[in-house]
């Protein structure tokens, strides 16, 4: 367990290299993108985890109670807004190449061959 | 490349690239073993030194505010390019006598009622969110989107009025920028009250108050309010090219 | 908790792939939409609330509508097309 | 007093502004607004660089949240050195007369233009100033998500499109992948500023993690940077960027991503012996080597003329990277003078083909040929241009240029200076065949080696107005940029000064005690060079040599040239499959990504102590 869940983050990544490359569409392919942004979640939470503690939140609670790094997830926090934009921003592209190719397929959309 | 030689490709340093990084992984300290001083010392002192009981919500407004200032303007300006991206551009008919009531199929009066409600309820727990986030989980962002939905939903359920209102270049433009402007203006208080941009300038309040931590909880407010409007108009964006077609294709 | 966290995680590295491999796009969003939930009862596992909360909102409300949309505009650039 | 934050703030507000209202003010004073933020960011810069420039440290710390004791940073700090402080400076300089030049264009949305090309300076004045490694990943994306819409700003054609599509994947992909460096350091360390980081890690037993971070940290910026093989979107972005934009893409954007590289490297790994400096020395050398002659031969392959150009700017990336490779004072202070001058030179470059475009009516090279005869001023700008950038003396270039070949020989790469001229050569021969070309009429329409491809469809004009004279607001701008790049290598004792900079840019020890416990050490006395050496003056010359002997033999040869050899047909070969290389697919991009990190993580890894 104990490298288990770095592991699990890494694997994330590395599937969502491997969908960009084999998307036959942009839409699946900015979702692939999505997927490996979602690696870095799960690496910045596992790795402020700590055993037997509470959340970072002293609501009734003592603050000197054990709880996990709070750190990492404000950094998560960012992490998600820029997602969302980031997918937003890349659907919006999505849509005007269907707009001026005519299509979704990567293998297609080549203005600017060589 | 072919997208065969592609995947072969892909395949072989996905293998290298996962392989390189469970190499460093392992040397990370144990999973639930974590020491490091950073989140332990905000974990001590957030509490008193900003009384507020969500640390997560101190690190976000306060201690690394400046990141956060950074992040809502990657939202604005992630706004601001999907409406530039999806201007309508010159060759693309606009069609004539944009009509938004006639357009919108009608919606009938039990599912108003419940979407009524259901966004009355949704509205309610945006707001709670947004306004607790110094206390317990949840924050401007969160709250925000949930807002920014239910607005959405109004739509959605066939209250047109909408339509109208969300079309870019109106007030919620206005309301999008003030927000991000919102955060900088707050930051710059700090600047003039105490002379340090983000400078927690306000009382912090007493611990666990709904009105305690001081600049978290407008900071929570301006970001709610920001992130509403992006989603709106991020969605809106897309809605009304959707619209455009939809009235410009012969029926 | 451990063994708890250990399932959700082991259900992560066979969603993603999942997400990965189905193509139509449509499909995709809603697999995202399940694994984004996935995601969210770990970070709650994790002890991460507020992030949990976040994940919610933007792979099952956000994420997912935008999706919609803009597959719906391109649906209807598409169909323009072929007439 | 609180000049940096400002720095960062008056452009952020201005876009505020613009974009709230600025649908329902005039043109004019949008234009006004815009230019007077970046006028000021550039005032305010200025300053910045001005008080650090004799090699100090200024710290600011957000929210007045100075480090705790034991030097724990809670909050987040601006760290201003001159080397930051100058790239912010430059960034700041090119968007301002960017903007000043952009006034004949986007008569459409131009306030959305305005505010985003304001948010993209933002962005990287607070990277350049940053002094916290996670906060440099959020003002990278910062600086990032205005660039793509700014690429696919000409929502009309298809290139732009491509050309954004690209470079945001690409670009968030590499940012990703810093992101999880950041957190597999954030582990062991538990800090996210820089001096804490690199304090942290100085104790830390040399592990293989060090090298995952590194390499995952420094890939985004490479990214950024365009380095082999992490370089295919900036073509793609830069050849269908509206002109304006181009400027900053390749006068300073890129280079931002190298600063990035430095800074990291010197304030977090140079204390720790895992990362084995003669690895990193040859691995980032190779890299940088390898880029700069992909970059030129692809320039000389080019008759799109921003394409041209991007990749000449990947070719002087190439150089600087391998001068931040050398570890070497003289070499970081060699790129940061190159950098300076080159952002000058080639922003006035990317004008100047912005007037040939708005009055021509055209960038292809082969199209325009001949045709820009009358055109005197913008010629000659264009040709001095493409003089300053092949390094000719005593100019800018040329300075940071000598340093880098100093730095080299210094640490026993002899070869390093030959191959620059041969990489100056090829890239400055590019843009030199077409000035000749265009300007002078000189040879043949159909420059070598080059295949009549299917051309792509015709650009829409960027620009409106009189196309039969160029309008001030685009020549002036120009005029001055070039005459900047040109004037930085005749300043007495620039060379010093930048030295000066490197030093205190390099020292880990001095930074951290000052940011961490405020304590400002005096700097070490830096070995300053007595000015370029002979050889340097050689290099030089050889180099412009070569670029007119390249372009000449370009423009000339095909006339002669009446039968195949083999050599020819092995030259088009070659073309032909540098050119299927950079394919224009997304997933190949991604493909080549991984491959990249995979390579630069294998050949530091397998050196580790």
């Amino acid at each position: 367990m104990s490298v288990y869940p770095y592991i699990v983050a890494g694997w994330i990544m590395v599937v969502g290299f491997f969908g960009i490359a084999r998307s036959r569409n942009l839409v699946h392919l900015i979702l692939c993108v999505s997927v490996v942004q979602s690696a870095t979640y799960v690496l910045l939470l596992a790795i402020g985890f700590r055993d037997h503690a509470t959340a970072p939140i002293f609501q009734g609670v003592a603050p000197t109670a054990r709880a996990v790094d709070p750190v990492v997830q404000s950094l998560t926090l960012t992490d998600v807004v820029v997602e969302a934009t980031v997918v937003a921003l890349l659907l919006a592209l999505a849509v005007d190449a269907v707009k001026r190719f005519g299509t979704l397929d990567p293998q297609d959309l080549r203005a600017l061959k060589g | 490349m072919t997208p065969r030689a592609r995947q072969t490709l892909m395949l072989v340093a996905g293998a290298g690239l996962l392989a390189f990084f469970v190499w460093g992984a392992v040397g990370l300290p144990d999973f639930g073993h974590y020491r490091g001083p950073y989140g332990l010392v905000i974990n001590h002192v957030a509490g008193s030194e900003r009384q507020v009981t969500n640390a997560v919500a101190s690190l976000v407004f306060d201690y690394r505010g400046y990141d956060t200032l950074g992040e809502e303007l990657i939202l604005f300006v992630s706004v601001v390019g999907v409406a530039t991206l999806l201007r309508e551009t010159r060759g693309e008919e606009l069609p004539a006598g944009r009509d938004d009531a006639t357009e919108v199929p009608d919606t009938s009066d039990a599912l108003r009622v419940f979407g009524v409600v259901v966004v009355g309820v949704t509205l309610l727990i945006g707001l709670y969110i947004v306004a607790h986030g110094n206390l317990t989980p949840g924050g401007g962002f969160q709250g925000g989107v949930i807002l920014g939905s239910a607005v959405l939903l109004v739509y959605l359920t066939g209250e047109l009025v909408m339509v109208r209102w969300v079309e870019p270049g109106t007030l919620l433009e206005i309301l999008h920028s003030a927000g991000a402007a919102g955060l900088v203006l707050l930051g710059l208080g700090g600047l003039i009250a105490g002379g340090a941009f983000f400078h927690n300038f306000l009382y912090t309040g007493t611990e666990g108050g709904i009105n305690s931590g001081g600049i978290i909880e407008l900071g929570n407010a301006t970001v709610g309010l920001e992130v509403m409007g992006a989603t709106i108009l991020m969605a809106s964006e897309l809605l009304e090219q959707l619209l455009v077609v939809r009235r410009g294709s012969p029926a | 908790m451990n063994v708890l966290l250990g399932i959700v995680l082991t259900l992560l590295a066979i969603a993603a792939p999942a997400v990965v491999m189905v193509d139509d796009p449509l499909r995709q969003s809603m697999v995202l939409g399940f694994y984004g939930l996935l995601l969210a009862s770990a970070f709650f596992i994790l002890q991460a609330p507020d992030v949990a909360l976040s994940m919610i909102v933007v792979s099952s409300v956000l994420i997912p509508a935008l999706v919609l949309l803009a597959l719906g505009r391109i649906r209807h650039l598409e169909s323009r097309d072929d007439e | 007093m609180a000049v940096a934050p400002l720095a960062i703030v008056v452009p952020i507000l201005a876009a505020c502004l613009l974009i709230a209202g600025g649908k329902h003010v005039p043109r004019r004073l949008a234009d006004l607004v815009a230019l007077g933020a970046a006028a000021a960011t550039a005032v305010l810069c200025a300053i910045l660089l001005g008080r650090v420039w004799h090699g100090h440290l200024e710290v600011y710390w957000f929210g007045g949240w100075h480090p705790r004791p034991h030097g724990i940073a809670l909050g987040i700090d601006l760290a201003v050195e001159p080397i930051g402080a100058g790239a912010a400076t430059l960034a700041a300089v090119l968007m301002t007369a960017a903007l000043l030049y952009s006034q004949r264009y986007f008569e459409a949305v131009a306030p959305f233009f305005h505010g985003l090309m304001l948010v993209f300076l933002a962005g990287m004045v607070g990277f350049a100033l940053s002094g916290d490694l996670f906060n440099m990943f959020v003002f990278f994306e910062l600086m990032s998500v205005p660039a793509y819409a700014l690429t696919g700003y000409k929502v009309e054609e298809r290139g732009p499109l491509q050309g954004a599509l690209g470079f945001a994947i690409t670009n968030s992909l590499g940012a990703f992948l810093t992101l999880s460096g950041i957190a597999l350091l954030y582990g062991p360390t538990g800090a996210l500023n820089l001096a804490q980081i690199g304090a942290s890690l100085a104790g830390h037993h040399p592990d293989a993690l060090v090298i995952v971070a590194f390499v995952l940290v420094i890939t985004g910026f490479l990214v950024k940077a365009a380095a082999v093989p992490f370089h295919f979107w900036l073509a793609d972005a830069h050849a269908t960027a509206p002109v304006p934009v181009c400027v900053l893409f390749s006068g300073i954007m890129v280079q931002l991503g190298l600063l990035g590289v430095a800074r990291v490297y010197w304030t977090v790994f140079s204390g720790q012996p895992a990362l084995h400096a003669p690895a990193l020395v040859h691995t980032l050398l190779a890299l940088g080597v390898v880029t700069a002659l992909v970059g030129g031969v692809m320039a000389f392959l080019e008759r799109h003329l921003k394409r041209l150009l991007a990749f000449s700017t990947i070719s002087h990336t190439g150089m600087f990277l391998a001068g931040i490779a050398l570890l070497h004072a003289h070499g970081t202070a060699g790129v940061a003078l190159f950098v300076a001058a080159h952002g000058l030179t080639k922003g006035a470059l990317f004008m100047v083909i912005g007037i040939t475009s708005h009055r021509l009516g055209s960038v292809d090279e082969v199209e325009l040929h001949g045709r820009g005869r009358g055109l005197w001023a913008t010629g000659s700008l264009f040709i001095v241009g493409a003089l300053a950038l092949a390094s000719l003396p005593p100019f800018g270039a040329f300075a940071g240029k000598s340093l880098i070949e100093e730095a080299a020989s210094g640490r026993g790469f002899h070869w390093i200076a030959p191959v620059f001229v041969l990489g100056s050569a090829l890239a400055a021969g590019a843009i030199l065949r077409a000035g000749l070309g265009i300007f002078l009429g000189l040879g043949e329409a159909r420059p070598p080696a080059m295949e009549q491809e299917a051309e792509a469809e015709t650009e829409t004009p960027e620009t409106k107005g009189s196309v039969s004279r160029t309008p001030a607001v685009m020549l002036v701008p120009a005029t001055l940029l070039l005459a900047g790049g040109l004037a930085l290598g005749l300043i007495p004792h620039i060379d010093a000064a930048f030295e000066r900079a490197a030093v205190r840019f390099q020292d880990r020890a001095a930074y951290a005690a000052q940011v961490l416990h405020g304590h400002a050490t005096a700097l070490p006395s830096a070995h300053v060079t007595s000015g370029p050496a002979t050889s340097s003056y050689l290099y030089g010359a050889a180099a412009v040599i070569g670029a007119v002997a390249f372009a000449l033999a370009a423009l000339y040869l095909p006339r002669v040239r009446g039968r195949v050899t083999v050599l020819s047909r092995a030259g088009t070969g070659a073309a032909r499959l540098m050119r299927a290389w950079h394919s224009g697919h997304i997933g190949d991009y991604a493909t080549w990504l991984a491959v990249g990190v995979v390579i630069l993580g294998w050949s530091l890894g397998a050196a580790i102590p």
